[in-house]
């Protein structure tokens, strides 16, 4: 695949950039603010996969869907949902996305087309679908892309998703992040082919598989496959191979692999690659980026302080937001 | 002028008294009635499922869908958790699906796109959205079909919480509760008992709907209050009607929805009979029966006279045979006899 | 592929002819009296998918395992099992295969490995998957032959199915009977692809389709999947290309379909072909088939007279079979 | 002589009095030790799921296995419906599947190979197997796990016929319980609550069983019974200790199976008592709580001088933040507060 990267306008390019960073000091931020105990129940950091996020959403619209997975802090920001809502939800507070009602795993920013992040492992398959048939119910151009793990390939809503996409035509794209692992599970062991992106010729529809690591490679992938399915081309599935640089959850002691594997593939992180091509093509300069990551900062700073100063729901806002007169429905 | 229907209908269903001119149709008529005027109204309500768009259903409710609503009905491969859990994605991008579950047994095939996604949505999202949602479908015993294609589930979506649960007796609730069902902002699983689909009674030509959480009072009486849905409600008419040969008047509480539902009422009844009995067709242990029947105790601990009689199907799968079949199931003589131990 | 047939015995080649002939007339008597009211429940009739049934079990020992489907008469049969006592169990009688507690839809004789049709559509896929991971751990040679519809394989469990033997390579095969229907929905409608069989590319397996109709190209292509599974080859799939010539189940008023497509496809159907296959190989002659035919019509006979003058169960034997020891549990 | 142990436990955990020299282990451990014992004493018996062979679960509940028992533990696909269903084809061919469910809230994930297959398979064979299989793996609330990651569904399985339930709340249950659940001919669903894995406990270093069906009386009481399983027997002995300085002196009864559930100890205990309380860390609204209690009704009606109070969550999916889950969740307040209702 060639990339025409010159093709791509320098905001986009930048924006790129500042998204993959945003993605990786808000998890990083999440990280250590859990481990020292300020956020509860589980973070999954997406730390190292930015790239697919990023590369994918440049090529959405605000009105596009998307469905996320319990790892979904970067489709959420990628999106352009807000950092400071965001983080306000992790640490379960009433400015939170969901007013503390889903926190990390259940994020979610409806206005923005994201239909949720998700705790069930190819949960957002079917909700995917589901938004697919809308679009086309209602003949608009929209699109939809479902995001899950290699994990999640050997679900049977993945199975049921993609053909049940492939028999209607549905204009929705199915990303496979690709990490290497699901939970302790090696994907070498867990899934008997190379490629999952082979798995879409069961449905007749284009599977390929790219280095999900490049955010150039996402970028063209994306943009081909989404534009098909605007102009009503049907499903894709994207194959975008990464690996997962942090612990499962934070916390993961990680006894089922070995730290120097987690060493190499450092090495072909997203960032620091993308980084020295912008560099060496000069779309930025040094100081370019160094006002970028502090902008960053700064934004993810104030999303901590955000977070930290909202109070608490009320106890009883418990029983609120279930349907929509709430009134009565306990007993 | 009145007039007995009784006649039209399959023995020992629901008595009405009905005036004469009034239109007669069956429940599956009446059903597919209500999601047709409501596809026909708004352009937002899709319905789809397996084996619904060429012959109109297995069970025939929705023939008169056919050729009406154009592909706006749709059949779909056998996929149910993706059948299931597209309709949550289709209500999030504001459409309104109506979608068949094709037996009640195999809403456990992808009962997770439900319990885990559709019923919690909206809390998990705090209310980002509302999910106009309708899952319907046949449940209960008919004809033999076994372990696999006779179960009733709603207790299931009353424990776990975040679907409205429906369960309609005759064909002018099916279709002002369908309706009602339709044009709900929240999750809804409605429960068609096979049973019932070919059942006849009055349905006005004129719109009309039901609220979600009102019971209807099939019969009165004064001595006990038996609670009912769904088929059990035409067994608990027919026990009625035998009873009161004997002198015990019975007064038949329809529930019609169980989330919500409707407390008062059968608070109500059961404060005037000071006695009751809980008739459903689904199994007896932990079915919803204990939950009506804790709710009246902890109300009226010091008003009942009686123990609160559990009807239920005896506690295995169901089986093939006939006569094993009827003996699994609870029939009219064991709601006789419930009543008549709580006298 | 060639087909060896005269590698093949003689007393299999005409075994194969009385076991298509049994299925048959099975089905048919089964359907001429579920239409008299003899028979309670659904009935889910075999007729012209027998060559399938019959051309594998074949290959099959004793001690091999099969699960079935919805339309499992055909399977039971070819396994072995005794038509009387499949017929009291049709008729919900005592002497039935599961004392009348089962019926047509759930059918089974584990004294032959028949882990059970099924009521629900690709129900058996899980159980074949775990019967094959028992062989593995037996270290036997035993295979497991999971037989479904096309239907089936749009469901998340064939998907789950598949890739679960494929990661242990468990001797399963997976035999799909495409007779173009599931229930009212076409195939062509409901499946993206032409062949299913393209599937078993997404788990590294070998998939193959095959004239489901031919009985000794069903022989061949199992025999040589099960000879590869019984040596430890793992699974396999199968899609056998047939035609369901009956309703979806017996009084289904197929308002789906063209009368004359199910005229065209009589033309096809395995036992005509294969009795005339056999007759001008001299295999067998005109007065064997005629004395087979008869002898089949007797048994059926005998099994239907038999279910008639069984009696039913006791009510009360409702309570029995749920747990080894069943007392006290209905409470 | 004995020793007050409580000082190793998790604070609010049952106090034991124990003999000096007993060994203490945790729950984990002693589960762990149940299944380690079945497995070197027959081959049959494989353990398999998601994420449990590398590290020893995801809970650490299988550490001592790995190393001990080859290959008959491993890992699995993310494939749920096969996981399940693989265990009754598993069984049928002989062997001992105990298979590790990952979340109580991802059993809705597969279930159907649970309902519709497993807990049907022997009844609609009519008997020709038997499916000695456990399904085990953690439920309950912890640290803000929300909604899809803290359910307690053993009321399902309560009410669907086909399978013993099994909910231990102590370390010594936990071995006794799991050790009779993998000689046991029929299938067996086994939860482990989340905030018990840690817990520790007297476990003694010779076999023992604890047979299905046999409640135990944690602590004993004239005024009140409180009916609990898994952690809010727990919850229910912290607030028998704080009742009882107000004088009142509650008897806390640990199920320990729901299927079955020990009939006679709870009706022998509400007789003496007269008053009950039932309390789950599940839903409130048709929980089994509900079934309990309409028991102890049918049989106890005229004993009982109150009516016995249902503790359970409140009816919403499970919030996940803290303040939220506090609220929702059912706690040693709620506990005391129903006992005094009895009062
Ligand atoms: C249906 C279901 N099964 C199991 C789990 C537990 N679980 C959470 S994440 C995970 C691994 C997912 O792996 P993958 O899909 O590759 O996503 P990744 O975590 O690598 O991004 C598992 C097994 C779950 N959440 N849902
Ligand atoms: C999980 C499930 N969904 C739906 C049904 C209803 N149903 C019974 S048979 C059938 C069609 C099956 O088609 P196929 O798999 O092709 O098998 P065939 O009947 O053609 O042999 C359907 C939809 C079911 N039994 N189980
Ligand atoms: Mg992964
Ligand atoms: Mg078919």
């Amino acid at each position: 695949m060639r990339f025409g990267w010159e093709d791509i306008p320098k905001e986009t390019l930048v924006w790129m950039y500042e998204t993959m960073v945003k993605i990786r000091k808000f998890d990083l931020a999440a990280e250590q603010h859990f481990l020292r105990g300020e956020i509860p129940g589980f973070i999954h950091a997406y730390i190292g996969e930015e790239a697919i996020a990023t590369g994918v959403m440049a090529n959405l619209r605000e009105d596009d869907y998307i469905t996320s997975t319990h790892r979904g802090h970067g489709h959420m920001i990628a999106k352009g949902a807000d950092v400071k809502r965001m983080m306000a939800e992790l640490y379960g507070k009433k400015t939170g996305y969901c007013r503390g009602k889903g926190g990390s795993m259940h994020i979610a920013d409806i206005s923005r087309g994201v239909l949720g992040a998700n705790g069930e492992v190819a949960g957002g398959i079917p909700i995917a679908v589901g938004a697919g048939l809308a679009v086309k119910f209602r003949k608009s151009d929209q699109v939809v892309v479902s995001f899950f793990g290699d994990g999640a390939t050997n679900r049977g809503a993945f199975h049921e998703g993609l053909n049940f996409a492939a028999v209607y035509n549905l204009p929705v794209i199915f990303v496979v992040e690709f990490n290497e692992y699901a939970s302790t599970a090696p994907a070498r062991e867990m899934i008997p082919v190379k490629n999952v992106a082979v798995r879409a010729a069961g449905y007749g529809i284009p599977g390929i598989t790219i280095d999900g690591n490049n955010v150039l490679e996402v970028y063209e992938t994306a943009r081909m496959a989404i534009e098909r399915a605007r102009c009503g081309g049907g499903p894709f599935l994207i194959e975008a191979k990464t690996y997962r640089l942090k612990g499962h959850f934070v916390g993961d002691p990680e006894l089922y692999r070995d730290k120097r594997e987690v060493q190499e593939f450092w090495k072909k992180e997203p960032i620091g690659r993308y980084e020295a091509f912008l560099l060496k093509n000069g779309i930025l300069t040094k100081e370019d980026i160094e006002e970028i990551n502090e902008r960053v900062d700064k934004m993810i700073e104030e999303a901590v302080r955000f977070a930290r100063e909202s109070p608490y729901p009320e106890p009883e806002d418990a029983l609120r937001d279930l349907f929509v007169d709430d009134t009565g429905y306990d007993y | 002028m009145l007039l007995e229907i009784s006649s039209l209908m399959i023995p020992g269903m629901i008595t009405e008294v009905i005036h004469m001119g009034e239109r007669i149709i069956t429940f599956s008529q009446a059903l597919c009635e209500g999601v047709l005027e409501e596809m026909l109204r708004d352009e937002r309500v899709i319905t789809y499922g397996e084996d619904i768009a060429k012959q109109g259903g297995i069970f025939g409710a929705y023939k008169c869908l056919l050729g009406k609503v154009g592909d706006r009905i749709f059949d779909t491969p056998i996929s149910e958790e993706v059948i299931y859990g597209s309709a949550l994605g289709a209500a999030m991008a504001g459409m309104i699906p109506v979608v068949e579950f094709h037996f009640a047994d195999f809403l456990f095939t992808g009962i997770t796109a439900i319990t885990n996604q559709i019923m919690k949505m909206r809390y998990m999202t705090g209310g980002q959205v509302s999910l106009p949602i309708v899952l319907r479908g046949p449940d209960g015993v008919a004809k033999s079909a076994a372990a696999q294609h006779s179960q009733s589930i709603e207790t299931i979506f009353m424990h776990v919480p975040g679907i409205k649960v429906v369960v309609p007796s005759t064909p002018y609730d099916a279709k002002g509760l369908i309706k009602s069902s339709i044009r709900d902002p929240d999750p809804i699983i409605f429960f068609e008992h096979k049973a019932l689909y070919k059942i006849r009674g009055p349905v006005p030509e004129e719109e009309y709907f039901i609220p979600l959480g009102k019971a209807h009072i099939k019969r009165e009486g004064a001595d006990v209050t038996v609670i009912a849905t769904s088929r059990m409600v035409h067994e608990a008419v027919k026990a009625a009607e035998q009873l009161s040969k004997e002198g015990i008047e019975v007064e038949v509480v329809d529930l019609r929805t169980l989330v919500p539902w409707d407390r008062d009422t059968v608070i109500k009844s059961v404060k005037k009979t000071g006695r009751a009995v809980v008739a459903h067709e689904t199994w007896r242990r932990a079915g919803w029966g204990a939950e009506i029947a804790s709710t009246i105790y902890e109300e009226l601990f010091d008003r009942l006279e009686a123990p609160i009689q559990r009807v239920g199907a005896r506690n295995v799968p169901h089986p093939f045979s006939p006569p094993l079949e009827q003996f699994m199931i609870p029939k009219v003589e064991d709601i006789v006899d419930a009543v008549k131990r709580t006298l």
